[in-house]
C-alpha cells in the first residue's frame, strides 16, 4: 500500500506496549490514538535516565544536578518550539494539558483590561464541533464578563458551515478558537483562511491543535503572519509523549499583555506581601515546579516524530484512513460521520451502525482485542448536531497497520453477527 | 475478555429486555422525574415514581421512563421496572441495595434470584467496571426520584 | 544516633541517583530535597510498567487497556487518600502541583456567589512565612474583587507572630491560608488553633501541606472537625512522587460550592453550545486528560512512605536535622534563620555565613559534591522580614545520613577558607 | 566539578573587583535609573547612566549602581562601569556584545583581552549556566538604561 511509513513492522518494535496479549490471548489492536497515543521506548528511557541520574528541581537549583535538569527541562523546550516551527523558543509555554492551555487563555482574558478586556457587546467565537475543552472555558469567560457567545454550525457532510462567516465574525468579535483537526469527524479545518479573516477585524485567535499536531506538519514561523494563529494548544501524550504536560504556543506580544493565570514559585520577579511583579515568557505563565521529566519526555517524544518526519507520519494516516473508510463501508448498516474523503480529514473516524450500541460495539470488539472508543468523545454538541447520542470511534497512529484494520472490520461482521443483526 | 465472558455479560435475558423493555414510556400519573445522565458516555434517562400509600408505608404505584443507551443500561431499566412496580418502598430499596452489592463485587458476589429474579443475568456485569455505570444507571435515578417524593411527602 | 531509620543503607539503595558522582569523582550529597526529593527504583519501576503495558486514556475508554489504566489512576487517587487520612477519597483531587491547588481555591473564589463572595470589606489572611505559590493567588483573589489581604508577621526567632490573632482573624476574615511547615525557616506552625480560631469567625482554612506532606504523619480523618483545614494542598514530587501531578484536599461541602475552574473534557455532566452541567467531585476539578502515570507513580511513592511509616520518617528527619543544627552551630559565622529546636521544626535549615554570599557557598559546596539551595527560595517576603536577600539552604530526607552532614559541615570550613575568611 | 574549575570561575581578579568594587554607589547627575532582578535568586542592581555628546554620538560620561548580589554579580558591575565610563556609546555596546558572546558561549568561546581587560576572568563563568545570569545582571541593566536614554533624547 502506498504511502505507509518505511520500514513500519521496524517503528512498531519501538513501542512495547504494541507486543502485549490481552484476554484469551487476543493481540493488542490498538485503534484508540485519538484519545491517547502509545509511547516509544526512547522516550520511556529518557524519562527513566532522567529520574535516576540527573533528578532535580529547574530554575531555582544551582548544582549540577540542577544544571543538569534545567538543561534537560529547557531542551524540552527547545525541541517543542522546533517542533511546531515557533517564531521564539520563549513563546513555548508548559501546560499539564491542551485543556489547562485552552482555559489559561481563556480565564486570563476575563481579567484583561484595556485592549484585551472582553465585556459585554463583545463576541466570542467557536464552532459546533469543538472538543468540550475548547467549549467550557468560552462559556465560562463569556458567562464571567457579559459578553455573548457565538459559533460556526456545521454542514451535513461535516465540514464548517462559513456561509454565514461574514455574519459572525464581525467588529464584535474578541476571540475565534477552533479546532485544527476535529477530534470526532476527523475535518481539516482551514485555519489560514479563517485566522486572515478573524484577523481583518482585529479578533484574536486561538487553534486548539490536539489532534492536528499529532499528524500534520506545522511550521508557524512560515506562516503568514495574517494566517498565523495567535495561540496554538495541543497536549503531550497525543504526541506519543507522557500524560501531565500539554503546550501553549503563544504570540509574545499577546502573551506579555495578559495578566498572570497562576500565581506562584517561578513565575515572579519579585514580591512583597503588598504586591508582585511578574517574570517575563514563558515563566510569567508557569507557576509552580514545572512538569520537568514530563518536558524531558515530550522532548524525546517530538524528536521521535521528526525523525520519521511529519511529512511521512501525516502520508502514512491518510493511507491508512483511506483504506479503514473502504473497510468500513464494506460493513452493513454502518454510516461514518463526518467527511469522507481521506485526504481532507484527520486520522479519527467516527461512526455508526444500524441496530446496535456503541458501548456494545466497543465491548464485542474489545473481546478481539480491538480498542476502539464509544461515547460522545468530549463532543456532545457535534453528536447533538448529528442526531446522535454517541458514536464508536477507531483512530490509528503511525504505528497503525493495514491488517489491523482488517482485523477492525472483521470484529465488527463479527459485531453484527453476535447482535443477529441480517 | 475471552468469547465466555463476553456471553456472560450478553446473556439472553439482557438481550431480550433490551429488545422488548418493559414500561417503557413516560407516564401519568407521577411525583418526581428525574434526568440522569452517565457523563463518560453520554447515556440518558428520565424517569418518573408514582408512590400510594401512607407517609413510612408507601407502595411504588408506577414507574415509567425513556432512556437513550445501550443495550446493558437499556435492559437494566426493563428489568428495575418489573423487580419494584407494585412492592413496598421498603422491598423495592432492599432490591436496589441487592442489585448494587452485586455489581459493585467485581463478580465476587452470588446473587440470590428470589429477590433479583432476571436481574440476576447482570452479574456478569459486574466483572467491566466501565459497563457497571450502564447497568446503575436508572437504579441511580429510580433511588434519586424515590427519595425525592418521600422527602416532599414528609415536608 | 537515636531516631534514625533502620537500616540506613538498604533505603538509599532504593535510591539510583544517591550512587551517582559528580565531576571530579565526587560522590553526591545531596541536601536539596525541600526543592525535590529523589525517586525510590520502585516509583520509577511502576511508572514505566505502566507506560510500556498499561498506557491508555481513562474515564473514557472501555476497552481492557483503557480499564487497567482506570483502575490504576484511581487505585493512585485510593492510595493517596490513604496517606493523608482523607475523610473521603473523592475529596482528593488531583492537580498539576502544589501551587495549581492553591490557586485553584484562590480562583474560584473569585467567582463563588452568595455565602462564599469575596468582596470589598472582606480580609483572606495569609502569614510572611509563605511561600510565593501561597502569596500570589491571594494577591490576585484581593487585587480583583476588592477584598483586604493581611497577614500574621513573625517574630525574631522565627515563629508566627500570634500576639494580634483577635485583631487579624475576625468576622471579616473569609479565608486563612498558611504553610504547615515553612520552607525557608523549618517551622512547624500551630495548625489545628489556628484552624479552630479561624472556624469560629466562619473562615475557610487552607492550609500549605509542601512541607508537611514528606515529613509529618497526616490523619484528616482523626482530627477534630473543629480543627480540620477545609483545603490541604501539596506536591508528588516532593514525597518521593513524580512532577506534574500535585494533590488538593478540599471538604467535599466546600468544594461542591465553589464554582468550576478549568472547564473541559472530564469535568463536565453535560454540554451544550448554550450551557454546561458539571460533573461531582472529584472530576469537577480535572479537566482535560489527567496525569495519569503521574498518579500511578505517585500512588507507589505514598505507599513507599508508608511501608516505612511515616512516624519514622518523621523520627529520622527530627535526628538528622538535631545532627545538622549542633554541627552548623560550629562553623564560625554562621547563623541559623528559623527555630534553633530540631523537635519544633521541619528539615529545611536556612543560614547566612558572614562574608559570604550564598551563591558563593553553593558553588563551593558544589564543588565538593554538596547540593544545596541558595537563592530566596521562593519565599522573599520572610528574607526581607530578617534583613536578608538571600540565604543558603541546606534540607535533608529520609535517604540523608550523618555523614552526609558532616560532609556538609566540613564543606562550610573549606568554603570559609577558600574565601579567606578568618 | 573540579577544584580547577572552581577557581577558573573564582579567577582572583574577580574576588579583588568582588571585595574592591569600582564605581559603586549611585551618583549624579543620570538620564535614566533602572532596577533589575535576577527572580531565580533575588540578586538586585539600581544602576544610573548619564551619557553625554550629541544625538547618534553619545559618550557614557558616568554609570554608577547600587546592588545585592554574589561575587560574580558584584565583580562583574565593577568591571562593566571600568569597561564603558569614558567611551562612545557605540563603543561601549560592541564591548557589552563581545561580552555576552563570551558568557553564553558555553566555555567555547576565546575572549579578546584587547576589547574585554579585566572582563576576561569571567571566560570560566561561562561554563556554570546558572552563574551566567549573574554575570549578565548589571550588564543587562547598563543596556536597558542607555536604550532608554537614548531613545528618550530621539523622542
Ligand atoms: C511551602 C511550599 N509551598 C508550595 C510549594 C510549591 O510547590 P510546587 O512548586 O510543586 O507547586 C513549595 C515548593 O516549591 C513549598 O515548599
Ligand atoms: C480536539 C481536542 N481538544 C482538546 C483535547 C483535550 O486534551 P487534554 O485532555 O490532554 O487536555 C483533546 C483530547 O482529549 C482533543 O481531541
Amino acid at each position: 500500500m502506498e504511502g505507509l511509513l518505511p520500514q513500519l513492522e521496524v517503528v512498531r518494535k519501538d513501542f512495547p506496549i504494541l507486543e502485549r496479549t490481552l484476554a484469551g490471548g487476543m493481540p493488542l489492536v490498538y485503534l484508540d490514538s485519538a484519545n491517547t497515543s502509545q509511547k516509544p521506548q526512547c522516550v520511556i528511557d529518557t524519562m527513566v535516565d532522567h529520574l535516576e541520574r540527573h533528578n532535580a528541581n529547574v530554575a531555582r537549583a544551582m548544582h549540577q544536578l540542577g544544571a543538569e535538569a534545567s538543561e534537560a527541562f529547557e531542551t524540552g523546550r527547545d525541541r517543542v518550539a522546533a517542533f511546531i516551527g515557533a517564531p521564539s523558543r520563549d513563546e513555548v509555554i508548559f501546560t499539564k494539558n491542551a485543556s489547562e492551555a485552552l482555559n489559561l487563555v481563556a480565564n486570563t482574558f476575563a481579567w484583561a483590561r484595556g485592549d484585551l478586556a472582553v465585556g459585554e457587546g463583545d463576541e466570542v467565537v467557536i464552532t459546533e464541533m469543538e472538543h468540550h475543552s475548547n467549549i467550557v472555558p468560552w462559556q465560562l469567560l463569556t458567562q464571567r464578563t457579559g459578553a455573548t457567545l457565538r459559533w460556526f454550525g456545521l454542514t451535513d457532510d461535516g465540514h464548517l458551515d462559513l456561509e454565514g462567516i461574514d455574519d459572525l465574525i464581525t467588529e464584535r468579535t474578541k476571540i475565534v478558537s477552533l479546532t485544527w483537526v476535529s477530534n470526532m469527524l476527523g475535518t481539516v479545518n482551514p485555519i489560514a483562511a479563517i485566522t486572515r479573516k478573524a484577523h481583518e477585524v482585529g479578533a484574536v485567535v486561538v487553534v486548539d491543535a490536539s489532534q492536528a499536531a499529532p499528524q500534520l506538519p506545522i511550521d508557524l514561523a512560515a506562516m503568514d503572519e495574517a494566517e498565523r494563529p495567535d495561540v496554538i494548544a495541543f497536549t503531550g501524550h497525543k504526541v506519543v509523549g507522557p500524560t501531565g504536560i500539554g503546550v501553549l504556543w503563544g504570540r509574545r506580544t499577546l502573551m506579555e499583555q495578559l495578566p498572570p493565570f497562576l500565581g506562584g514559585g517561578e513565575m515572579i520577579e519579585t514580591v512583597t506581601m503588598e504586591r508582585s511583579t511578574y517574570a517575563g515568557l514563558p515563566h510569567r505563565f508557569e507557576a509552580g515546579t514545572p512538569p520537568i521529566v514530563e518536558a524531558v519526555g515530550l522532548g524525546a517524544a517530538v524528536e521521535y516524530l521528526s525523525d520519521l518526519g511529519m511529512e511521512a507520519v501525516h502520508a502514512h494516516e491518510q493511507a491508512i484512513t483511506a483504506y479503514a473508510l473502504e473497510g468500513l463501508a464494506t460493513v452493513p448498516g454502518l454510516t461514518v460521520l463526518g467527511p469522507l474523503d481521506a485526504t481532507q480529514r484527520g486520522g479519527a473516524i467516527s461512526f455508526e451502525v444500524d441496530g446496535v450500541h456503541p458501548h456494545d460495539i466497543a465491548q464485542v470488539l474489545d473481546s478481539r482485542g480491538v480498542a476502539v472508543r464509544a461515547g460522545h468523545h468530549c463532543a456532545k454538541p457535534a453528536h447533538a448536531r448529528y442526531g446522535v447520542q454517541s458514536s464508536t470511534r477507531m483512530s490509528s497512529y503511525l504505528y497503525t497497520t493495514p491488517s489491523e484494520i482488517d482485523a477492525l472490520v472483521e470484529a465488527l461482521e463479527y459485531t453484527r453477527s453476535y447482535f443477529k443483526l441480517g | 475478555m475471552s468469547a465466555t465472558e463476553l456471553d456472560a455479560l450478553y446473556q439472553e435475558i439482557i438481550l431480550d429486555h433490551y429488545k422488548n423493555p418493559h414500561n417503557k414510556g413516560l407516564r401519568e400519573p407521577h411525583e418526581a422525574e428525574v434526568h440522569h445522565v452517565n457523563p463518560t458516555c453520554g447515556d440518558e434517562v428520565t424517569l418518573r415514581v408514582h408512590l400510594t400509600g401512607e407517609p413510612g408505608a408507601e407502595t411504588v404505584a408506577d414507574v415509567s421512563y425513556d432512556s437513550v443507551g445501550c443495550s446493558i443500561s437499556q435492559a437494566s431499566a426493563s428489568v428495575l421496572t418489573d423487580l419494584v412496580i407494585g412492592k413496598p418502598v421498603d422491598e423495592a430499596l432492599a432490591i436496589h441495595e441487592s442489585f448494587l452489592t452485586l455489581m459493585q463485587g467485581r463478580g465476587n458476589v452470588e446473587p440470590d434470584e428470589d429477590v433479583l429474579e432476571d436481574g440476576i443475568a447482570f452479574a456478569g456485569v459486574a466483572k467491566f467496571p466501565a459497563r457497571v455505570k450502564c447497568a446503575l444507571l436508572s437504579w441511580m435515578a429510580w433511588k434519586d426520584a424515590t427519595a425525592r417524593v418521600i422527602q416532599e411527602k414528609a415536608s
